[in-house]
C-alpha cells in the first residue's frame, strides 16, 4: 500500500531498496520536491516523523550529502526516504519538510551546525547545538576533520562576539531569563519567557549548552561494539533505553536478535526504568506543588525502586547491562522477591498517587495549566507520554512496533492497551468491570480528563506505572520459568559484523519512560561507526511544551480574556516538570 | 524588674531562629524525615555573618541598607508587642504594627528592584501584590477589634482578652472568628504555604525568596533572620490576643521568678501549638495557583465583616 | 465532592500513622498501622556516624555543566528521607550567592564555559568546589571531544586546593554524602 | 503682627512689579531674575504670616473701599481682607512653598528648554502666586470669584507651556502633542464651570444675607433653611469638587498639570490646587451648619476619589502624570477628614454625644496635617521631577529612566525620600497624616456603633478603600521609584547620551534638601504640629479645641472611652536605630571573610546580563495588582476610527483621537497581548461629549437661526428665570 501510495505520488521514479527486517521499507529519492510531496503524502496518511539523519557521504561512492528521513506507518511498518543532495546547484541544501512536519525543524538545525546543510529557502540561519565559542564556519560532523582538527580551530577562534546593543523590546515588555543555571537542580538550559505582567506571552528556548559532541565521538573514538558505552550516558535517566536502542540498530545491522531470556531481561529493564522515573517525576511534580506530605513518600518510593535497580542490575541508574548480542548481568538477583518488592511499592505509590489526584487544591493547580491540544500535539510531532496525554492514545512504539519480548508476549500488549484504551473509552472501571483484560485496574485515565494539561500528564504516569509494575510482574514470573538464569548471554556479533557491507545502516528504536528513542547507525570500514544519529524523544517535545506554555487562541484576545488560555510564570515550573524533558538527550 | 520586662522582646529576638528550627523539625517529622537540628538555623546565620556580603555594581546604598531595615523593623515589632508578660518599651495600636510591617515589604521591594535582576522585580511584585491583599485584610480586623473593645491599642486589647480568660473567650464567637481572619492573614504576611512555598527552588513560583537570591552572607544572614522574627512576631501576636493565658499566668502583675517562669512556659506551650497547627496545615495543602492568592485573602475579609456583624447585632 | 474527602481522609491518616509512629513504642505502632488498614511505608535510613557527629551548616549550589543528568538524580536523592542531607545541616541552595559549595557535574562543555564562570563568580568567598562524577573528573567518555574543554584555570584550582573530586557514574548518594565530608575536613 | 493693609500692599507691590517686569522688558535677562527675586520677597513675607498673625480671636481685617465714583456706582463693592488662622495657615503655606519654588527656579530655569519661555514662566508665577494668596485672604464674594479668575488665567497661562514647546521643536509622541494642545482649553473649561457653580452657591448665600461680605455671610448661616443650606452646600461641592479633581471630575488633572512648567509644579499641584479645601472649610463650616448627611457624601467621595486616582496612578508610566494622579489621590485622603468632621459637626445634638466635638477636631486636625504633609512631600517630589526632567533632556517616561540613583545621588535620594513620605512610612509625616486619617475614621465608629447607624457602613467602607488606597500608593512608589531610580539603566546609551553628566546645582540641590528634611521634621514632632493646627481648627470650628499632646515629641489623643491613642515616634525610632547598630555591629564582630571581588552583574542564572531588557518593567511590575481591580484592562483599538469630536485649533500632524480626552493609556505595547488601562471617566465623558458635538448642528440650527425676535425671546425668557428665581430664594 505505501508502496503504491509513494510510486503515485513521485514526479520522478522511486527506487526500492530491500532491508533484512521486513518491518523497514527503504526507498530513494534524489528529487527534492519529490520528498515535500512525500511529506504531504506522509501528512496525510497520518504517519509520525522518527528521525531525520544527515550523512557526509561525499568521499562514498555517490560523493554527496544525504538525508535519511524515517517514518513511522501507522500500520507498523518504518519508512525510510533517502534522499541524496544530487542537485549540483545545492550542495548544502534541500527543500525543508518542515511544512508539513515541524517536528523536523530541530533537526535541520543540527543538520545545520553540524553539517552546514541548510533549507534550500535559506529561512534557517542559526541552529542551537553551537554557541559563541566555536567558529561560525566549523562543521564538526563532516568527516574529514578529525577531533584534533576540530579542537584545533575552536581553541583558534578569536572571533568574539560584537557587544552590541540590545535591541529593546516593546514598552512594557521584559525578557526574564531563567537558567542556564538554575535554582534547583535540573540541568542546564535556558528559558527566555517575554512578559509584561505574570502572563507569559511568548517563550523562547535555548538549548544546546548541553552539547557533548557526542555524535562525533561515536565516530571517533567507538567501535560498533563499545558503543553502548556512549550510548547509555547521553540521558542518565533513560540509560537502558538508549543502550537498548543502540544494541537494537547494531544487532539490526548484524541481522540478528539475542536469545529469548536476554530479550526478556531487557524488557523488565525497560520498564523499571520507567517505573523509577515515572515515580520520580511524580514526586518532583508534587513537591513542585508544595504538597510534601505526599512528595516525600512517594521520593522514598523512587528512591527504593533505584535500589532495586541495583540488586537486579547491579546499577542504580540500570547502566552497563546492555550488550550488542545480549545482556551481561554481574550476579543472580532474587526474583520473587523482587517481585514483591514491585508490587508492594506500587500499592503504595498508587494510593498516594490516588491522594494526589483527588485533592482538590491539587487538582485546581494541575488542570486547564499547561494544555497541549491534540491538534498541537499532532502538529509538532509530540511523542511519548505528553501525546499520549494529549489524546493519541496510541502513540507508543511498544504498540506500533512492538519488538523484542513486546511482540513474543501479547498479554504485555494486552496490559499497555489497558492504559490507553480506558482512556479511549472514557469508563473508569470499577475493580469488578469485566472490559479491561486486567480486571483491577486502580489507575487508569478518563477520556475526558486526556486535555493534555498537567493533570492528564500525571495522571498517565500514575497509570503508567501500574501498566509498568504488572508487566515487570510478568517478566519476573517468565524469568523464574527459564532453567538456567542465563545472566551472561551476549551472542557474539564480531562475526555477523564482518560479513556485512560497510555503509549500511540499522535502525534501533524504543519506547523509552520519555518517549521514543531512534538509533540510526552507519557501519564504516572495519568495525568503526561511520555515523550514529540519536533521536532522544527531548528533541521533539521541547516545542511542545513551548506551545503548552504561551498564551494560545489569539482571536479571542479581541472579544475578551476569559477565553484566553493562559499561564502564568509561577505554572512553568510545574508544567515544564509534567513534560520532564531531557537537555542533555536533546543536545547531544 | 518592669522596666526590664519591657525588653522581654529581644528574647524574641533571640529565640526566633530556634522557633523557626523546631517548626522545620515538625515538618521534617511529618515528611518522614529526620531533618536538621532545632538549632541549625543559629548555625546557619552565624555562618553566613561570618561571609562578605556581595553586592552587585548596579545596587545603590538601599540594598545594602535594606537587611538592616528589615532587622530592626522587624525587631522594633518584637519590642513593642507584649510576648509573656504585658510590660512593653512604648505603647503602640494595631495600625502602628501594619504600617511596619508594610514598610519592610516596602523596602525589600525596592531592594528588590534595586539590584536590577529579573528576579527581583518578580519578587517585588509578588510582594507588594500580597501586601495589599493582607493590609486591607488587616484593617478590618482592626475595624472589628475597634468596634468589640473601642481601642485599637494592642496592649489594651491584650489586657481585655486576658480578662476574658479561656472559657469567656469561647462564648465570643466574634473572637474566633477574627482569630481565624488574623490567622490566614498572618500566613498571607508571612508568605507561608498556600500563598507561597518558603522552601521552593524554582525561581519562578518563589516571591520573597527571588529578591533574597540577591543577597550573600551578612545581608543574607540579616534577611534570614529578620524573616524569621517576623514569624515570630506574627504568631506571637495570634497567640497573645486570641490565645489568651491562662489565668495561673499572671502576665499583669507577677514580678517573681515563678511567676514569670510560669508565665514564660506558658507561652511557649502556646507557641509550639502554633507551630504544630502551622507544621500541619503546611504540609497538607499544596501551594495556590498565583491567581487564587485572592482566595484566603477574600476568606479572611468576609470573616472579619461576619465577626463585625456579630458584635453589633450580639451586644449584650 | 467525594474525592475531595477522600483525599482529606488520607491526610490525616498519614498524619495519624506518623503521629502514631512519634509517639507510640515499635510493637503498638505496627499493631495501629495494621488496625488502620494502611501499608505505611517504612525504610532504613542511612547512618553516616561520621557525618552526624558534628554540627554544621553548609549551602550546596549546583552547576551543570553537560553531565548526562544521571549525576543530578543522585544529587535530587540526597534531599529523599533516605538519605536526608538536611539532617546533616548541608542544604541545596537556589542561588550562587548563598552557597559554600560548588558541586559540578558533568564534563565542561565549551557552551556552558561562561554561564559556569559567572555561577563561580557569583559566589562569595570561603567558596569550594567539588567535581561530581567521573565525567566531571577527566571528562570521561566524553574526554576526547571537541565540545569539551579543559576546566578555567580559577575553577581548576579551587578543586585541586579546597576540593574534591568525587567518582562514579554517577557516585551513589551515599558516596557522594562521604564526598562532601572529605571536602569539610580538608580545611 | 502685622498690619494686613501693609501685608497687602507689600504682596500686591512685590508681585505686581515682578509680574510686570518680564512682559515689559522681554528681551533682558535680568528682569526675569528679578521678577524672581520679587516673588521671593512677596512670598516670604505671606510664608512669615503664620508666625506674625494675630491671636485667633483678634482678627484682622481690612477694607479698601473703592474710589468715590465707583462707590457711587457700585455700592457693594469693597475689598475686604481678613487673615484669621485659617487664612494665615493656606497663606503661609502659599508663601512658604512659593518661596522655595521661587529659589528652585533661579537655578532650574536655565535648563534649555526654558529658554524661550523663561520670562513668561516668571511672570505668570508672579500673578499665580499673588492670585492664589488673594483667593485665601479676601473677605467678600465678588473679590474671591475674581481672585480665582486671575489664579485660573494664570495658571492657564502656565498650561500652555508644554504646547508652545512643542510648536517650536518635537514633541516626542503625537499623543502628548495632542494633549500639550488641549490641555489648557480643558483646564479653562472646567475652572469656569467650577466657578459657575461656587457662584451660583455663593451669590445664593449672599442674596440670603443680603451682602457680599463673608462677615455677613458667616452671620446668616444661623438662620439659614436646611433646604436652602442643601442647596448651597450641593452647588459648592460641585463647584469646589471640580477645582480640586474630586472624582467624577478627576480627570482635568492629570492632563493639564503635565503640560504646565514643572518648576512651578510644587506649587500649582502642591498648594493651589487646596485653595479648593479651603474654600470648603470656609462654606461648609463657617456659611452653613453641617448636617451629617453631608458628611457621609463627602466622605464617600473622598475615599472614592483616593482609590480611583491610585488605580490610575500605578497604570502611567509618564512620572508627572503619575504624580499628578497621586495629588487627586491624596486630596481625596484630605476631604476623608472633612467629610467625618461634617459628620459630627453639627455638635451634640444627633450622631456624636459628647465626642462629638473631640471627633470633629481629630477629622480636621488629621485633614489639614495631611494637608501640610501633602504639600511638603508632594512639592518634594514635584521638584525632584523638576530635576529629572532638567537633567535627562525631558525625559520623564519611568520605563525608559533607571538607575538615576548611581548618576544623580541627590535627587534620586530626596525623591526617595518624597517617596517613603508619600507612601505613608515612619519616620516621615506622611505617616502622621495617614494614622490621623484612620484614628479620625476609628474614632468616628464609636458613637456610630452606639446608634446602630447605616452611617456605619460608609465609614467602613470608606475605611477600606482609603487603606487600600494607601497600600495602592505604597506599590506605586516602589514602581516609580524601582523601575526610575534604581536598578541599571533601561534606556539605551543613544538616549542616554544627551543626559547631564552631574547632578543638579547646589540651589536645586538644598531646596530638596530642605523640603526632605521638612519631610522627616514634620514626622519627627507630631504633637507640635497638631498643637499648632489647632488653632486653626478652633477657627473653622468657632470654638476652641486642642489636640495636645504629652510631649512634642510623642502624640497621645486622650479621649473618654477606651485608652489614649499614642502615636509613638522618637522612642521606637531609637529602638529600631539602636537594633540597626546592634546588627551592624554583630556583622562586625563575626568578622567576614574577605577577598571576594564585586560582581559586576547582578545573578541571573548564568546568563550575560542586558539591563535595557532584562529588568522588571512598570507594566509588568503592576500586573497582579491590576489584575484583581475592575476590568480596565483592555487591548488597545487597533483600528481607531476617525472621529469627530477634535478640539479645535490643534496643531497640524497631531491626530484626531477617539474622542476629545485622552482615555486610553498604554501599559504595555507588546503584540501578543498588549495591555490598556481605560480612564473610564474620560471615556464617558468623551461619550458626552461626543453627542453633544453630534447634535450640536441641529440643535444650533435650530437655536441660532438669524432671527432678532428669537434672540430677544430668549432676552425675556432669561430675565423672567432671573426674576422668579431671586424672588423663590428671597421670599422663602
Amino acid at each position: 500500500m505505501i508502496r503504491a501510495g509513494l510510486t503515485e505520488i513521485c514526479r520522478k521514479p522511486i527506487i526500492e531498496l530491500p532491508r533484512r527486517d521486513t518491518n523497514e521499507l527503504h526507498f530513494i529519492t534524489e528529487d527534492g520536491d519529490d520528498v515535500v510531496k512525500l511529506a504531504k503524502w506522509a501528512k496525510e496518511e497520518g504517519f509520525y516523523l522518527c528521525t531525520m539523519v544527515a550523512n557526509d557521504e561525499r568521499f562514498l561512492e555517490d560523493h554527496v550529502f544525504k538525508l535519511y528521513y524515517v517514518f513511522s506507518a501507522s500500520d507498523g511498518k518504518l519508512v525510510i526516504i533517502e534522499h541524496p543532495l544530487t542537485d549540483p546547484k545545492y550542495p548544502f541544501n534541500y527543500a525543508s519538510i518542515s511544512k508539513y512536519f515541524s517536528s523536523v525543524i530541530p533537526l535541520e538545525k543540527e543538520a545545520l551546525d553540524l553539517f552546514g546543510l541548510s533549507p534550500i529557502d535559506n529561512t534557517m540561519n542559526q541552529g542551537f547545538v553551537l554557541h559563541d565559542p566555536y567558529p561560525p564556519d566549523l562543521f564538526p560532523l563532516r568527516p574529514r576533520r578529525s577531533m584534533p582538527d576540530i579542537i584545533k580551530r575552536i581553541e583558534e577562534n578569536k572571533t568574539q562576539v560584537s557587544k552590541s546593543e540590545s535591541i529593546p523590546l516593546p514598552e512594557g515588555v521584559l525578557s526574564l531569563p531563567v537558567g542556564p543555571i538554575h535554582a534547583g537542580i535540573i540541568e542546564a538550559g535556558q528559558f527566555r519567557f517575554l512578559i509584561a505582567g505574570e502572563i507569559v506571552e511568548d517563550l523562547e528556548l535555548r538549548l544546546g549548552y548541553k552539547h557533548r559532541g557526542i555524535e562525533k565521538l561515536f565516530q571517533t573514538q567507538y567501535s560498533l561494539e563499545e558503543g553502548w558505552k556512549l550510548a547509555e550516558r547521553i540521558s542518565g535517566d533513560s540509560s537502558f533505553a538508549h543502550s537498548m536502542a543502540y544494541c537494537q540498530a547494531v544487532e539490526s545491522l548484524a541481522g540478528m536478535e539475542p536469545g529469548a531470556s536476554a530479550l526478556h531481561w531487557r524488557g523488565l529493564f525497560l520498564e523499571m526504568e520507567r517505573l523509577h522515573n515515572h515515580i520520580g517525576d511524580v514526586a518532583a511534580m508534587v513537591h513542585d506543588m508544595a504538597f510534601d506530605l505526599a512528595a516525600s513518600r512517594i521520593a522514598v518510593l523512587r528512591e527504593k525502586s533505584m535500589q532495586l535497580n541495583a540488586d537486579l542490575g547491579g546499577h542504580r541508574l540500570l547502566r552497563n547491562i546492555n550488550r550488542p548480542g545480549g545482556v551481561e548481568l554481574t550476579r543472580s538477583p532474587n526474583l520473587s522477591e523482587a517481585s514483591d518488592r514491585v508490587r508492594e511499592l506500587t500499592d503504595q505509590f498508587l494510593s498516594l498517587g490516588k491522594l494526589v489526584l483527588e485533592m482538590p487544591a491539587c487538582r485546581n493547580r494541575m488542570i486547564m495549566t499547561g494544555v497541549l491540544s491534540l491538534e498541537q500535539a499532532t502538529e509538532l510531532g509530540a511523542t511519548g507520554l505528553v501525546a499520549r496525554a494529549s489524546g493519541l492514545g496510541k502513540h507508543d512504539f511498544r504498540l506500533r512496533h512492538a519488538k523484542g519480548v513486546y511482540a513474543a508476549r501479547p498479554e504485555m500488549l494486552a496490559e499497555i492497551n489497558a492504559t490507553i484504551e480506558s482512556g479511549e473509552d472514557g469508563a473508569l472501571r470499577d475493580s469488578n468491570g469485566s472490559a479491561s483484560p486486567t480486571t483491577s485496574r486502580r489507575a487508569q485515565v478518563l477520556k475526558e480528563e486526556l486535555r493534555g494539561d498537567v493533570f492528564a500528564r500525571l495522571a498517565f504516569r500514575i497509570a503508567e506505572v501500574e501498566t509498568s509494575a504488572r508487566i515487570i510482574e510478568i517478566l519476573l514470573r517468565s524469568l523464574t520459568d527459564f532453567e538456567s538464569k542465563q545472566l551472561h548471554e551476549v551472542t557474539p556479533l564480531v562475526e555477523s559484523l564482518r560479513r556485512i557491507a560497510s555503509f549500511e545502516f540499522g535502525l534501533g528504536y524504543v519506547e523509552g519512560w520519555r518517549g521514543d528513542i531512534m538509533y540510526w547507525v552507519m557501519k564504516g570500514p572495519g568495525n568503526t561507526i561511520f555515523r550514529c544519529k540519536v533521536r532522544d524523544p527531548s528533541l521533539f517535545n521541547w516545542p511542545a511544551l513551548v506551545s503548552a506554555v504561551i498564551l494560545k487562541d489569539q482571536q479571542s484576545l479581541e472579544e475578551g480574556r476569559s477565553s484566553l488560555l493562559e499561564n502564568l510564570l509561577a505554572d512553568f515550573p510545574l508544567i515544564n516538570k509534567s513534560f520532564n524533558l531531557s537537555c542533555s538527550g536533546n543536545d547531544l | 524588674m518592669t522596666k526590664l520586662l519591657g525588653f522581654q522582646g529581644l528574647l524574641l529576638i533571640l529565640l526566633a531562629p530556634c522557633m523557626i528550627g523546631v517548626l522545620r523539625k515538625l515538618e521534617a517529622w511529618l515528611e518522614l524525615r529526620q531533618g536538621p537540628g532545632i538549632f541549625q538555623p543559629y548555625r546557619d546565620i552565624v555562618k553566613l555573618m561570618r561571609k562578605p556580603a556581595m553586592r552587585a555594581r548596579t545596587t545603590s546604598r538601599l540594598f545594602a541598607i535594606t537587611p538592616y531595615v528589615l532587622f530592626s523593623v522587624y525587631g522594633l515589632l518584637c519590642l513593642l508587642a507584649p510576648v509573656f508578660h504585658r510590660a512593653t518599651l512604648a505603647s503602640v495600636d494595631l495600625i502602628v504594627v501594619i504600617y511596619l510591617l508594610g514598610m519592610a515589604r516596602f523596602a525589600f521591594s525596592l531592594a528588590g528592584l534595586d539590584a536590577g535582576s529579573s528576579f527581583g522585580g518578580l519578587g517585588s511584585s509578588r510582594q507588594m501584590f500580597v501586601h495589599l491583599l493582607t493590609e486591607i485584610g488587616l484593617v478590618l480586623v482592626i475595624i472589628a477589634l475597634m468596634v468589640k473593645w473601642n481601642t485599637v491599642s494592642l496592649t489594651a486589647i491584650f489586657d481585655k482578652h486576658w480578662e476574658l480568660g479561656y472559657v469567656n473567650f469561647l462564648a465570643e464567637p466574634e473572637l474566633i472568628l477574627l482569630a481565624l481572619s488574623l490567622a490566614l492573614l498572618i500566613l498571607l504576611e508571612s508568605a507561608r504555604i498556600p500563598i507561597d512555598n518558603p522552601a521552593t527552588h524554582l525561581e519562578l513560583t518563589m516571591s520573597h525568596k527571588a529578591i533574597a537570591l540577591e543577597y550573600a552572607g551578612r545581608d543574607l544572614a540579616l534577611i534570614e533572620w529578620a524573616e524569621m522574627i517576623k514569624l515570630g512576631f506574627l504568631l506571637t501576636l495570634l497567640g497573645n490576643l486570641f490565645l489568651p493565658f491562662p489565668r495561673w499566668a499572671d502576665p499583669m502583675h507577677s514580678i517573681g521568678p515563678s511567676g514569670l517562669a510560669l508565665a514564660f512556659g506558658g507561652y511557649c506551650a502556646k507557641l509550639i501549638l502554633l507551630l504544630l497547627l502551622l507544621a500541619f496545615w503546611e504540609l497538607s495543602q499544596p501551594k495556590l495557583r498565583l491567581r487564587s492568592i485572592i482566595g484566603p485573602s477574600l476568606v479572611a475579609i468576609v470573616l472579619s465583616l461576619t465577626a463585625i456583624i456579630y458584635t453589633i447585632t450580639l451586644r449584650k | 465532592m467525594k474525592n475531595s474527602r477522600n483525599a482529606n481522609v488520607t491526610v490525616l491518616r498519614l498524619f495519624a500513622e506518623q503521629l502514631a509512629k512519634l509517639i507510640l513504642p515499635e510493637s503498638l505502632y505496627k499493631r495501629v498501622s495494621e488496625a488502620m488498614m494502611s501499608n505505611a511505608i517504612t525504610f532504613e535510613r542511612l547512618r553516616l556516624p561520621e557525618l552526624s557527629a558534628k554540627k554544621r551548616s553548609v549551602f550546596i549550589r549546583h552547576l551543570d555543566c553537560g553531565s548526562c543528568n544521571g549525576c543530578e538524580i543522585e544529587l535530587n536523592a540526597l534531599s529523599n528521607p533516605v538519605y536526608d542531607i538536611e539532617r546533616f545541616g548541608i542544604k541545596f541552595e537556589s542561588s550562587p550567592r548563598h552557597a559554600d559549595i560548588l558541586v559540578m557535574t558533568g564534563p565542561f562543555t565549551r557552551n556552558l564555559e561562561e554561564a559556569a564562570r559567572l555561577t563561580f563568580e557569583a559566589m562569595p568567598e570561603p567558596r569550594r568546589v567539588i567535581a561530581l562524577g567521573d565525567c566531571a573528573a577527566d571528562g570521561g567518555v566524553f574526554k576526547d571531544s571537541y565540545a569539551i574543554r579543559a576546566r578555567p584555570g580559577e575553577i581548576d584550582e579551587a578543586i585541586r586546593e579546597k576540593g574534591v573530586y568525587i567518582p562514579g557514574c554517577p557516585p551513589t548518594p551515599e558516596e557522594i554524602l562521604k564526598g562532601i565530608l572529605d571536602v569539610l575536613a580538608k580545611n | 503682627m502685622m498690619d494686613p493693609k501693609l501685608f497687602f500692599y507689600l504682596i500686591l507691590g512685590a508681585f505686581g512689579a515682578g509680574f510686570v517686569l518680564p512682559i515689559v522688558f522681554r528681551r533682558w535677562r535680568l528682569a526675569t531674575y528679578a521678577s524672581l527675586v520679587l516673588a521671593l520677597a512677596g512670598s516670604s513675607i505671606a510664608g512669615a504670616i503664620w508666625f506674625l498673625q494675630p491671636a485667633p480671636d483678634q482678627v484682622g481685617s481690612l477694607v479698601i473701599a473703592p474710589s468715590c465714583w465707583l462707590e457711587a456706582k457700585l455700592p457693594r463693592l469693597q475689598l475686604e481682607i481678613r487673615i484669621d488662622a485659617l487664612s494665615a495657615f493656606f497663606t503661609s503655606l502659599v508663601g512658604a512653598f512659593s518661596t522655595l519654588v521661587a529659589l528652585y527656579s533661579f537655578s532650574a530655569l536655565k535648563a534649555p528648554h526654558y529658554k524661550e519661555q523663561r520670562h513668561r514662566i516668571a511672570s505668570a508665577f508672579n500673578a499665580f502666586v499673588w492670585s492664589t494668596i488673594m483667593v485665601v485672604i479676601v473677605n467678600d464674594v465678588f473679590f474671591l470669584i475674581a481672585a480665582l479668575e486671575i489664579m485660573t488665567l494664570a495658571f492657564g497661562y502656565l498650561a500652555l507651556h508644554k504646547h508652545s514647546l512643542y510648536l517650536k521643536g518635537e514633541a516626542p509622541t503625537r499623543e502628548k502633542k495632542y494633549e500639550a494642545a488641549i490641555a489648557p482649553q480643558v483646564y479653562l473649561i472646567v475652572s469656569h464651570t467650577s466657578t459657575a457653580f461656587l457662584l451660583a452657591s455663593l451669590l445664593l448665600l449672599a442674596i440670603k444675607a443680603n451682602s457680599l461680605s463673608f462677615d455677613s455671610l458667616r452671620a446668616a448661616s444661623r438662620s439659614l433653611d436646611p433646604a436652602i443650606a442643601t442647596t448651597v452646600f450641593l452647588l459648592a461641592l460641585i463647584g469646589l469638587g471640580i477645582r480640586a479633581g474630586l472624582t467624577p471630575a478627576h480627570f482635568w488633572v492629570s492632563l493639564v498639570h503635565p503640560c504646565s512648567p514643572t518648576t512651578t509644579h510644587a506649587l500649582s499641584l502642591g498648594i493651589a490646587i487646596k485653595v479648593a479645601i479651603y474654600l470648603m472649610l470656609r462654606v461648609f463650616f463657617q456659611f452653613l451648619s453641617p448636617q451629617p448627611w453631608w458628611g457621609y457624601a463627602v466622605l464617600m467621595i473622598g475615599s472614592v476619589t483616593a482609590l480611583v486616582n491610585v488605580w490610575y496612578a500605578i497604570a502611567s508610566h509618564d512620572l508627572k502624570v503619575a504624580l499628578a494622579y497621586h495629588s487627586i489621590e491624596n486630596i481625596g485622603i484630605i476631604i476623608i477628614g472633612v467629610g467625618v468632621a461634617l459628620i459630627y459637626a453639627d455638635g451634640a445634638s444627633s450622631t456624636g454625644g459628647e465626642a462629638a466635638g473631640w471627633i470633629t477636631a481629630l477629622a480636621l486636625v488629621a485633614s489639614l496635617y495631611h494637608l501640610l504633609n501633602h504639600a511638603v512631600f508632594k512639592g518634594l517630589l514635584y521638584l525632584c521631577t523638576g530635576a529629572i526632567e532638567n537633567l535627562t533632556n525631558q525625559t520623564v517616561d519611568m520605563e525608559r529612566l533607571g538607575g538615576l540613583i548611581k548618576l544623580f545621588p541627590w535627587t534620586s535620594w530626596t525623591f526617595l525620600v518624597g517617596a517613603i513620605s508619600i507612601s505613608g512610612f515612619p519616620p516621615f509625616n506622611g505617616f502622621v497624616g495617614e494614622w490621623l486619617t484612620i484614628q479620625a475614621l476609628l474614632n468616628g465608629l464609636t458613637p456610630l456603633k452606639a446608634n446602630l447607624s447605616f452611617g456605619m457602613v460608609i465609614v467602613i467602607v470608606s475605611m477600606l478603600m482609603l487603606v487600600a488606597s494607601f497600600a495602592l500608593t505604597a506599590f506605586c512608589f516602589v514602581k516609580i521609584a524601582g523601575t526610575g531610580f534604581l536598578g541599571a539603566p533601561r534606556s539605551l546609551e543613544r538616549t542616554r547620551a544627551d543626559w547631564s553628566k552631574n547632578d543638579v546645582p547646589w540651589l536645586m540641590r538644598s531646596v530638596m534638601l530642605l523640603m526632605a528634611s521638612f519631610c522627616l521634621l514634620l514626622g519627627l514632632v507630631p504633637a507640635w504640629t497638631v498643637g499648632q493646627l489647632s488653632r486653626v481648627v478652633a477657627v473653622i470650628m468657632g470654638g476652641v479645641v486642642m489636640l495636645p499632646g504629652p510631649s512634642a515629641l510623642e502624640l497621645e489623643l486622650v479621649h473618654q472611652p477606651g485608652a489614649p491613642i499614642l502615636m509613638p515616634v522618637v522612642v521606637p525610632l531609637a529602638i529600631a536605630l539602636a537594633l540597626g547598630i546592634v546588627a551592624y555591629a554583630l556583622t562586625k564582630i563575626l568578622r567576614p571573610a574577605k577577598g571576594t571581588a564585586v560582581p559586576e552583574t547582578p545573578w541571573n542564572g548564568g546568563t550575560p546580563y542586558e539591563p535595557v531588557n532584562m529588568q522588571y518593567t512598570g507594566a509588568a511590575l503592576s500586573y497582579l495588582t491590576r489584575s484583581v481591580g475592575p476590568a480596565s484592562s483592555k487591548p488597545p483599538n487597533k483600528q481607531k476610527p476617525d472621529h469627530p469630536a477634535v478640539a479645535p485649533g490643534i496643531p497640524d500632524g497631531a491626530e484626531p483621537r477617539i474622542g476629545y480626552l485622552p482615555s486610553e493609556m498604554e501599559i504595555s505595547r507588546s503584540e501578543t497581548y498588549p495591555q490598556v488601562m481605560v480612564e473610564f471617566f474620560r471615556e464617558t465623558y468623551n461619550k458626552w461629549i461626543d453627542w453633544t458635538l453630534r447634535n450640536s448642528e441641529t440643535f444650533g440650527d435650530f437655536m441660532q437661526n438669524r432671527d432678532i425676535r428669537r434672540y430677544l425671546f430668549y432676552i425675556f425668557i432669561a430675565n423672567i428665570i432671573a426674576l422668579v428665581l431671586f424672588l423663590a430664594v428671597r421670599g422663602s
